[in-house]
């Protein structure tokens, strides 16, 4: 097999397992909390910036991926690499409509 | 969707011992047959982030279009509950991490107690939810024949719009709710019924762990599965800000 | 058609229409889309024979008769090259034609005269400015630009005239654009393209080309008695709108004199140009689309007038060229009875829908 | 010299091999519930026939009503239910799971040294899933049909129609789920199951060619999946996102649904191009020109495939600017199907040609697959596309790539893998003879539909003006011949289940490890795992395996 076998089983420890919990539920209150603020723009985008790193955290930690295959890593960014497409494509459709017709 | 206990199943199928004969007779060794289950889980998990993606992206749209309508309706949700329930999920995402540690660690009563522990956690997840949708139906905020506008058109009627300080919407504006309610309801439901399929395989589990199932060496499928529940978890992450959190100030 | 010889066109053009192989061209657009289709199926047919001709003569020279032992080639960069860069250059060729193309189509010149369509299963109406009613007909005048306005009732349907090259669909809930300019008189088929349901096949109809001068005639021979502005006006009061697009100075509404193709500074901070999907959608949608300085109490009128209705209002807000016309208005409006409010558009809507003239109507 | 290379062993002592595939269990059960990557081919090749023979007879009901230019054979609704039914099964029943699920199931994992696919309990699966899909339809089609189109246009589909839309959509959405799981089940397989030596650039062009549309169907069908979920919840609850009524934007459904079915083009044409990748190889003797750069494009097609989707909305109110960008795009992509083609054109060159069956099919193939891309260059260049856009044109450019393409294809690869899954060889003349009445019927059915698309005509036109009908008359005769073009290698295919001649294991002599083992293989494929030691398409390794061979006979002996 040409997909080398570091696979096997890192076993990751409770203690960055605790780590990553607590991690996530600070970043839910900041979250929370700063939609309370008056931001203007910045506040979807610290939303989803928060939003995004407690996906990564998960993915990275929870799901194993710091220590997976770069075959896993690879599978990764093609879906949000996609998404992002479909996404950011579709979108781009609607914005430059706004624009007029030329 | 029975379709991710489908997978689960073809994977579990390789969870049933250790000794090399019941290996499935088409793979070389157990590594080979891990590795396998493990990337085709990765795989189906980039469909889910597909399935999801034709959500956000009307959602994004939508949101654009109509962000008046989207503030004052997500005035409409509950934060307490909504933060409530990212803190069940993270929680039990947790849970389901450690698990997936006790199955590594052959330590079954670890796994079949962290096992427990996110079975309860997502039902009671799945309860908040079911709380929240029963106001809404209430409301007479679920997209369709019955949809009701009162409480954009006249927030004094209304005890959560008078809390957040919306100002009454005008007709065409607050019609527009709507889409944010269907957009709600889809992606909440989608997102719900992950998590009803999700919890319907941990009790499956609980049982099999308690038998010794996935502590002798072969963890394929409580992985797989913890990694099902982890991106259950993110697609949440995402929904709760999006949803819950726009223009709270 | 000027850097091809006239007789060779006459003959892709002409021979080709009378054994019916090939539309006719009765639009300034269609011989400029004829000779980029010319020169793809030029380039198809090259590379087609191409294709067939390396087959057919290496089945030739190397089948196994004449040529038992196969040699082994492993590949050939600079062939490969080859056929990756030429195709991609004729390829980026007919890009670059194309959109030039595309975008003579969908960019209609200042000039042209502006006609409005509605589609609805399954009928084309057409809504000329000087109140002309058409249903799945429409007369134009040739060598003068035309601009045709659409939108549809219901579904997706699609406005297709093949011997113009053009085509476009009529979108619910929103104006597309489409023009042409006919340069022979004449008949010609009109196809709604976009499957539309049961009676999707007979939703066509009929383009009638006319020389100016018939036009004039028809124009005035199918006159329904008001122009469309007119109907608009009418409708303009029977709706109230005068109540506050008056021309007082404490008017609640903003005036609509030389509204159209202005610059609009609206409450949203946007600025954003008159057209008629702008007026469509302050009709409609009129909270997000408040001109600076005026509160947002203009209520709603989706569903209380037709597509047709807002195409009147359209029509009688771009020909306000002075605030004349609703001082007018302000006038009848105010001599109505209170209660006469509501009940005036009712009264006033078969006017709008009116039929035209007999003889035009093809029902 | 003779002028094939078809070396049959000799038939007065060749028997099929005891033990197969097909032989090792009996009884409906144990095909039922097999987890046999052959025998699943097996139930779908059987099903799929089946569907296009469905999707075939309501094709001949469209020509014999386009026969006259009125609408006399049967109502508008009633055509326009059999045009919708017509391409929902061609589709989603037919061409999406044609050569991917038959002949892919069947030899991928044989291809590359494997005794199975990954997940063969999925595999399974998807067959039932796919089954469940096909029977919704059918039970659609006998409860009175739908007639939305295949691209369920809303809001036309969620509004104004009365016919079964919804378990029409939920057909699509359960037969889209059985081509992601074949689809996630050739990546695992490819990814993880290759026999040793066999690295990525020894793979046959067939297994890149799968890679490349499963990818496809791994990404692009959850989104038609989640389009289809809103469609049904607009037309039963009346949720808004397409209804232009409640604010939502009916253009929405097609950029969702173009996101999957403009990509879903590639997975019905890829696998197609894996197949003749083969056949050329194989039977001109020599290795496919320029290997890598036939591989990659295979990768690039699917890549850029998922960037073009909008070309199929250019008249249709997106922004012009999004139009100049996807109609760029959409010239991208047309490259490397005409990098291909050149490819396999000089494939020949200094080869040594035999012309079986399905080289036959496969030169049709390449002229006519030839002439679908080239049109498809005059869609996606979107001054000519308002032209011929929702045209017969764009019906001929279709049915080009994908009758003309990949149907020819799938023939081409079902004869040259029959014998390697039945073990028999079928009739040599009368099948040459099927693929060249198959290719002139082709020609006259569909040539005409171009030019009557140039003329206007548009397409789902039950009554079309009459001067329309010399050329509707040229396409309807033509089917005709194209029905009997499909119908024979039923008949001799079945024929030669008993009675063809035992072909032996590599009839062809062909290079790849699915010919280096028995026909009809044995259920675990291999006798022993094998190990690759070569490149893929290395005839001169084949030639010196095979002087070996008979030497150790001849010692023998």
């Amino acid at each position: 097999m040409s997909e080398n076998k570091e696979h096997a089983l890192h076993i990751v420890s409770p203690r960055i397992y605790v780590t990553i919990f607590a991690l996530l539920l600070v970043g839910t209150a900041i979250t929370i909390w700063a939609s309370y603020v008056d931001l203007g723009v910045l506040n979807p985008i610290i939303a989803l910036g928060i939003a995004c790193s407690k996906a990564t955290l998960v993915v990275l930690f929870f799901m194993h991926v710091k220590y997976a295959t770069k075959l896993t890593k690879l599978t990764i960014f093609a879906g949000l690499f996609l998404f992002m497409a479909l996404v950011g494509m579709t979108l781009s459709d609607y914005i430059s409509r706004a624009w007029g017709s030329w | 969707m029975s379709d991710n206990s489908a997978i689960a199943d073809g994977v579990l199928e390789n969870a049933h011992d250790e000794h090399p004969a019941h290996l499935r007779h088409h793979f070389h060794d157990v590594e080979q047959q891990a590795d396998a289950s493990n990337f085709a889980m990765w795989l189906f998990l980039l469909t889910e982030v597909m399935f999801f993606g034709g959500l956000f992206t009307a959602y994004l749209i939508y949101r654009n279009w109509y962000y008046p309508a989207f503030v004052s309706a997500s005035h409409q949700l509950s934060i307490p509950l909504g933060g409530f329930n990212t803190l069940l999920l993270i929680t039990s995402s947790f849970t389901m991490a450690m698990g997936v540690w006790c199955a590594e660690t052959r330590r079954k009563s670890g796994l079949v107690l962290c096992l427990i522990l996110t079975f309860i956690l997502g039902l009671g997840f799945l309860g908040i939810k079911s709380i929240e949708y029963s106001e809404k139906i209430e409301k007479h905020h679920v997209p369709g024949f019955h949809y009701s506008l009162n409480s954009f058109l006249d927030p004094n009627s209304d005890a959560a719009a008078k809390a957040a300080g919306d100002k009454p919407l005008p007709l065409d504006v607050a019609r527009h709710t709507e889409l944010y309610f269907s957009l709600y309801f889809a992606m909440t439901g989608m997102h719900a019924l992950h998590m009803i399929i999700g919890i319907g395989i941990l009790g499956f589990m609980i049982f099999r762990a308690s038998a010794g199932a996935y502590t002798g060496g072969h963890i394929t499928f409580v992985e797989n599965f913890g990694l099902y529940w982890h991106f259950v978890d993110i697609i949440w992450i995402f929904l709760f800000p999006l949803l819950y959190l726009i223009s709270r100030h | 058609m000027d850097h091809i010889s006239p007789a060779i066109w006459q003959f892709l053009v002409k021979w080709m229409t009378n054994f019916a192989l090939f539309p006719p061209e009765a639009s300034t657009i269609a011989p400029q889309m004829d000779a980029l289709l010319f020169f793809m199926v030029l380039v198809s047919l090259i590379g087609l024979t191409i294709v067939v001709l390396l087959i057919t003569a290496f089945s030739i020279l190397y089948s196994k008769r004449r040529h038992p032992v196969a040699v082994q080639i492993e590949g050939s960069t600079l062939l490969e090259a080859t056929w990756t860069i030429i195709p991609l250059g004729l390829f980026l060729v007919m890009f670059v034609w194309g959109a030039l193309i595309y975008f003579r189509v969908f960019t209609p010149p200042a000039n042209a005269m502006n006609i409005y369509v509605v589609g609805k299963q399954w009928m084309w109406k057409a809504e000329h400015p000087g109140g002309q009613h058409e249903i799945n007909a429409l007369h134009v005048p040739a060598g003068r630009a035309v601009q045709l306005t659409m939108i549809s009732q219901d579904v997706f349907h699609s406005f297709s005239i093949p011997a113009f090259r053009v085509k476009r669909e009529a979108i619910p809930g929103r104006y597309t654009t489409v023009w042409f300019q006919a340069t022979t008189p004449g008949t010609y088929h009109l196809f709604c393209t976009q499957y539309c349901g049961t009676a999707h096949s007979a939703m066509v109809g009929d383009i009638v080309v006319l020389t100016p001068e018939d036009y004039r005639k028809w124009l005035a021979e199918s006159t329904s008695g008001a122009s469309l502005a007119q109907n608009g006006e009418r409708l303009f009061a029977s709706l109230s709108c005068a109540a506050c697009h008056n021309t007082r100075p404490d008017a609640r509404g903003p005036s609509l004199a030389n509204v159209y193709g202005a610059k609009l500074a609206l409450t949203s901070g946007q600025s954003v140009t008159v057209d008629d999907a702008y007026l469509r959608a302050a009709i409609l949608n009129p909270s997000e689309h408040i001109t600076q300085g005026y509160a947002p109490i203009m209520p709603t009128y989706q569903g209380q007038i037709s597509e047709e209705g807002i195409i009147a209002l359209i029509e009688y807000i771009k020909n306000l060229n002075s605030d004349y016309r609703i001082q007018q208005t302000t006038n009848t409006t105010d001599m109505l009875p209170e209660s006469a409010d509501k009940t005036a558009p009712a009264a006033q809507k078969p006017a709008v829908q009116a039929p035209a003239a007999q003889g035009t109507v093809k029902q | 010299m003779s002028d094939t290379i078809v070396s049959l062993p000799d038939q007065s002592t060749a028997r099929i091999p005891k033990m197969n595939y097909l032989s090792k269990e009996n009884g409906l059960l144990s095909w039922l519930l097999t987890g046999d990557h052959k025998r699943i081919g097996i139930l779908y090749l059987i099903s799929i026939t089946f569907f296009f023979f469905i999707g075939g007879a309501l094709a001949g009901l469209i020509r014999l009503e386009l026969l006259t230019p009125q609408s006399d054979l049967m109502a508008t609704d009633t055509y326009n239910k059999v045009f919708t039914m017509h391409g929902v099964v061609m589709i989603f029943l037919f061409l999406v799971p044609s050569v991917p699920a038959t002949l892919g199931n069947f030899f991928l994992p044989m291809m590359i040294g494997a005794k199975d696919l990954a997940l063969p309990k999925v595999n399974l699966l998807s067959w039932y899933l796919y089954m469940i899909g096909g029977i919704l339809v059918l039970v659609t089609m006998i409860t009175g049909g739908v007639d939305t189109g295949w691209t369920f246009t809303t809001p036309l589909s969620t509004h104004y129609v009365n016919t079964n839309v919804l378990s029409t959509g939920l057909a699509v959405f359960i037969a889209g789920f059985s081509s992601i799981f074949t689809g996630l089940n050739f990546i695992v397989t490819i990814h993880k199951m290759r026999a040793p030596g066999m690295t990525w650039f020894r793979l046959p062009l067939f297994v890149w060619a799968h890679y490349a549309a499963s990818i496809l169907m791994v990404l692009g069908t959850p989104v038609l999946a989640i389009a289809i979920v809103l469609l049904a919840l607009e037309r039963t609850i009346g949720i808004g996102v397409f209804d232009p009524a409640k604010g939502g934007d009916p253009l929405l459904f097609q950029h969702l649904f173009w996101f999957y079915s403009h990509p879903a083009v590639y997975i019905m044409i890829l696998p197609g191009m894996g197949v003749i990748s083969e056949v050329i190889s194989t039977f001109s003797r020599k290795r496919v020109f320029g290997y890598t750069a036939v591989a990659f494009s295979s990768v690039a097609i699917a890549v850029f495939g998922f960037f073009v989707w909008a070309h199929h909305m250019f008249i249709m109110g997106v922004s012009n600017y999004a139009v100049l960008v996807f109609s760029l795009l959409t010239m991208l992509v047309a490259v490397p199907s005409a990098i291909k083609i050149f490819n396999w054109t000089f494939t020949l060159y200094k080869g040594s040609i035999t012309f079986e069956t399905p080289m036959l099919y496969a030169f049709g193939f390449m002229g006519l697959f030839t002439i679908g891309g080239l049109t498809g260059v005059f869609l996606g260049t979107s001054g000519t596309d308002i032209h011929l856009t929702e045209t017969y044109f764009i019906v001929a450019h279709f049915h080009f790539v994908m009758v003309g393409g990949m149907l020819m294809a799938f023939l081409s690869g079902i004869h040259f893998w029959w014998p390697k899954m039945t073990g028999r060889m079928y009739p040599e003349k009368i099948s040459q003879l099927a693929a060249v009445v198959t290719f002139i019927g082709f020609n006259f059915t569909f040539f005409p539909q171009f030019i009557l698309g140039t003329l206007g005509m548009p397409r789902r036109y039950a009554s079309y003006p009459a001067e329309f009908q010399i050329l509707n008359v040229f396409s309807t005769a033509g089917a005709t011949i194209l029905g009997v073009g499909y119908l024979l290698p039923v008949l001799y295919l079945t024929w030669s289940l008993k009675y063809g001649a035992i072909a032996g294991d590599n009839p062809w002599q062909a290079t790849g490890l699915e010919w280096q083992t028995q026909s009809p293989p044995l259920t675990e494929n291999f006798v022993e795992m094998p190990i690759m030691d070569h490149e893929a398409y290395d005839y001169e390794w084949l030639e010196r395996k095979n002087l070996e061979k008979q030497k150790e006979v001849a010692s023998v002996g």
